[in-house]
């Protein structure tokens, strides 16, 4: 069987550059919707995220007749607990500071207090969210404990909120691939259409169906590759633009959670390469098929 | 001089019908020996290229049964049929070239699918297409060809592995008669060099001079098989 | 001149039907992206509009020796500035007892307090939060006011959050709608090319340019309109089964946010309307160009 | 018979390169007068085709005038050209027949263009189609037919009008002699109710029986311009 070099195939595709020009900006144009809604949504998740992670915290208040030492050990207990991430010790009276800044407009309120309401606190940093209900309960036991507080609702409704957000965005992700997939796939099924009468004379002058397929996939695999290249360099170059309009300029509370270009176009170039060179191969694949039934 | 009769082609109650009642090949019996060069001669719309299709598996018959080198036909795998139609030359009669791929190209290429190697495609084909006058030809693409250059790059290609079997479907159509000489002279050599032709042609003047059966379809059936017939 | 009719049009679409459907198809893949992430993005607005009216209410601090009938005249007074869409009363006892209720958690600090700090309240409802500005200062002219309470920073920020996303919003529709637009254009470009040949003959025997466009740009319109309506179709279906979902389901906070049917639907099919049928018409004429000239 | 001599077609000088130092036309002076049968002969490869050409304005020619009944195709708009086209009918070499339209279709297109009633297409149509030998296949395909049908339809869509000039290009290159000689007369019988013809092919019978006037090209050159002429 004949050597099919790319010298070959980068002939044939010049050949019929009109094609392989409408085939490779479909491609690019598809991949570019897909990159540019996965960027927003990883941007979206990650932001999500972010704000997830300020609510997963869990206060615990301390009894009043604790001694130093107690606490200590208090706290070593606490570090120890599976999904603990870190502890930090807030006294009766920093806490009663942080809810005047807090609550500002309120702090008049505050001034006519006649004793400082507030406990001895240890507040936890969890390693994950998911972690909360079992520490709260192995918090139970421990000794020296008056009450643990725990914006439980909150939290469930921020963690619904992400998942939901993430689920969204896993489906649309999954739509767009499979649509960018179905366009390629068709525009690669319209340029194999258009040279049906060569095929069909390859095959009259005796060559085997897989003579004739290879050529084709290599074509295909090329024009994918080259429109995933492209692609995802265009996606690079509107990535980096926005992200330092975002960063530089506004949006800061945004732009804190904003993924950083080598992330997204990692995770972008991935995936335009799988379906751009896949889909341009498999395409081919499928679509001459037909064509070689004479 | 003595050849031993071997079967090349052999027809079998063939029939081919189109759908809307045409009838285009109506119960063919033919036996054609290797070695053959034999003259399919008939009105237009007689059958003719549907014979030519009937042998390269293009169109499977109706009724009846083709042996090509006592191979049935219809028990060939489609997998196979490849290795048919390298086994035959076909010179169509609307050429079939590939548009985008030169002169030289197109003529290789039907090398390069039997596996031949580089260096005999590059010897052989600038021979053929001398032969058939088109070396200074070989880098144009068939849109840039006339008619007549056309059909002698589908005569080329036909050539190019000296198959056992070369059939030509109208293959002086398009030239005039001095060209056409040349190449009925390229078939005489091959035919004498032990390949067998079959040649569906119009042309009354060829077949009168050549002397060699002649074959007659009307309306699908045939009325005539004639050694050294005219036409 | 030949009088074409759709009957014909017909014809010819379905004799050309693999490449008629491969068209449709991409007409439709590339128009149900648009008209998904337009759906997503339409509910987005409106969802962070919805937020923004929670927030959208001004605090005025009634001074504590105001008769009964001036605040009552007070009242009035406010209620004709212009952007005050309507006006609640709220006695100090009631203000107390909502940020009790608020901050349940700190209740047992409120009731330390000797006196009730808070004063009587009118809390205006703005017709939109952009009359905010004039409706303070307005009211700074007004007799028997103590204080007026606006969160200026963060309505501010959240006015900059909706406008954030409603620019996201809009320029991502944009780029679909002009993606949509280049793959549709694409398309119709790969089918009409691959009818070159036909062409050219029409015009070798005498066709006027104008007698060859004619049945193409029909063509391309039926085959845009074709698609446009599927299209649609598929949101539709797909956009009730999610409303249902989310509605009837979970995310109720989201849900109540999300835009019906009917608007969605009104919305997209006019979008997909115009950019299938009128690509498909435009296309067509535009791709047919290059092979008139023979 | 008293005849005025008007031109029809005009040829001043004209020569035709294709890249690739392709000479297919050169220096061609030829006047040709309406009512005029003139068979242009040549080998293959001469320049017969690309002379058709010239005159349907496919091509521009690189130096020299074309004039069709005074009229000089240079300057003539690219706006006016299917006016031109439609005062012609014309037999191409490759047919170009409309592969998406029956038969019956691509005749009657050829009608519709220059908008005649519906009611006179469903007349004449059949007509014409049974005078080439193809009522029966009217509701065909052009790829369901064979080489000469295609070839037959073509001549029909080339006289459907009553053009005033008829130019065939290898009109009979795939028609075996009988079907040959009944489109030679349809071709007599057009040239005799006036309408010019030019005929390019490679059919010695015909044009020694036709005894019409025969322009021979070699190389792109005239070097053969002789009424009453033969092959
Ligand atoms: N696919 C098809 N569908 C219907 N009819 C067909 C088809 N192919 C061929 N025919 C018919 O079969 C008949 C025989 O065709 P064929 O091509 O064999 O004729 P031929 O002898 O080669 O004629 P020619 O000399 O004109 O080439 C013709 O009348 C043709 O119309
Ligand atoms: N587009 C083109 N580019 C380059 N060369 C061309 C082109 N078209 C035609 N030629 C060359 O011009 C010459 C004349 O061609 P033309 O088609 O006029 O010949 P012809 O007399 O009709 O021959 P035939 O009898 O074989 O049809 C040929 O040698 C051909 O190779
Ligand atoms: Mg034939
Ligand atoms: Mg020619």
């Amino acid at each position: 069987m004949k050597y099919y070099s790319i010298n070959e195939t980068l002939k044939s595709l010049f050949r019929n550059r009109m094609m392989s020009l409408a085939s490779i900006s479909s491609v690019v144009a598809s991949l570019l919707v897909l990159g540019i809604i996965m960027s927003v949504i990883l941007n979206i998740n990650s932001f999500s995220e972010g704000i997830k992670h300020q609510f997963d915290s869990i206060d615990v208040y301390i009894q009043e007749d604790l001694t130093k030492n107690e606490i200590l050990t208090l706290g070593e207990s606490i570090q120890n607990i599976n999904g603990v991430h870190s502890i930090i010790f807030e006294t009766k009276d920093q806490a009663l500071e942080n809810l005047k800044i807090d609550f500002e407009e309120y702090s008049y309120l505050l001034e006519g207090l006649e004793y400082n309401p507030f406990p001895n606190t240890y507040i936890i940093n969890l390693d994950d969210v998911i972690y909360a209900d079992s520490i709260v309960n192995q918090l139970k036991n421990l000794q020296g404990i008056e009450e643990v507080k725990y914006y439980k609702d909150l939290v469930n409704r921020i963690i619904d909120l992400t998942s939901y957000v993430r689920n969204i965005g896993l489906v649309l992700t999954l739509f767009l691939a499979g649509i960018a997939t179905f366009i390629i796939n068709n525009t690669i099924k319209l340029t194999i259409n258009a040279r049906r009468r060569e095929i069909s004379i390859m095959k009259y002058v005796g060559a085997t169906s897989w003579y004739i397929r290879w050529p084709f996939i290599l074509e295909g695999t090329i024009l994918g590759l080259i429109g995933a290249l492209i692609s995802t360099g265009i996606i690079y170059l509107i990535y980096s633009y926005s992200f330092q309009l975002f960063t530089s300029q506004f949006y800061v509370v945004f732009a804190a959670y904003m993924l950083n270009v080598k992330t997204i176009a990692k995770e972008i170039l991935a995936l335009n390469l799988i379906i751009g060179t896949g889909i341009g191969a498999l395409g081919s694949l499928v679509s001459i098929r037909k064509y070689l039934n004479v | 001089m003595y050849e031993r009769l071997e079967n090349m082609i052999k027809f079998d109650n063939v029939t081919k019908n189109y759908s809307g009642g045409i009838v285009a090949l109506d119960n063919i019996n033919i036996h054609i020996q290797k070695g053959e060069f034999v003259f399919i001669v008939g009105q237009s719309g007689a059958g003719k290229s549907t014979f030519v299709k009937m042998l390269l598996k293009e169109e499977p018959p109706t009724k009846g049964e083709i042996f090509i080198e006592d191979t049935k036909l219809s028990d060939l795998h489609s997998r196979r049929v490849p290795q048919l139609r390298r086994k035959m030359g076909v010179v169509f009669q609307d050429f079939r070239l590939l548009s985008k791929k030169t002169v030289y190209e197109n003529v290789a290429y039907s090398m390069e699918i039997i596996g031949a190697k580089p260096k005999e495609v590059r010897k052989r084909v600038p021979l053929i297409l001398s032969m058939v006058g088109l070396s200074n030809r070989a880098k144009l693409y068939p849109d840039q060809l006339s008619g007549g250059e056309q059909q002698r790059v589908s005569i080329a290609r036909a050539m190019i592995n000296n198959p056992t079997l070369l059939v030509a479907d109208e293959p002086t159509g398009n030239l005039d008669p001095e060209t056409s000489w040349e190449i009925m002279r390229l078939l005489k050599q091959f035919n004498r060099n032990g390949t067998t032709i079959v040649m569906a042609t119009h042309d009354q003047n060829i077949v009168d001079a050549m002397e060699m059966r002649v074959i007659e379809l009307v309306n699908g059936k045939v009325v005539r098989d004639q050694a050294k017939g005219v036409y």
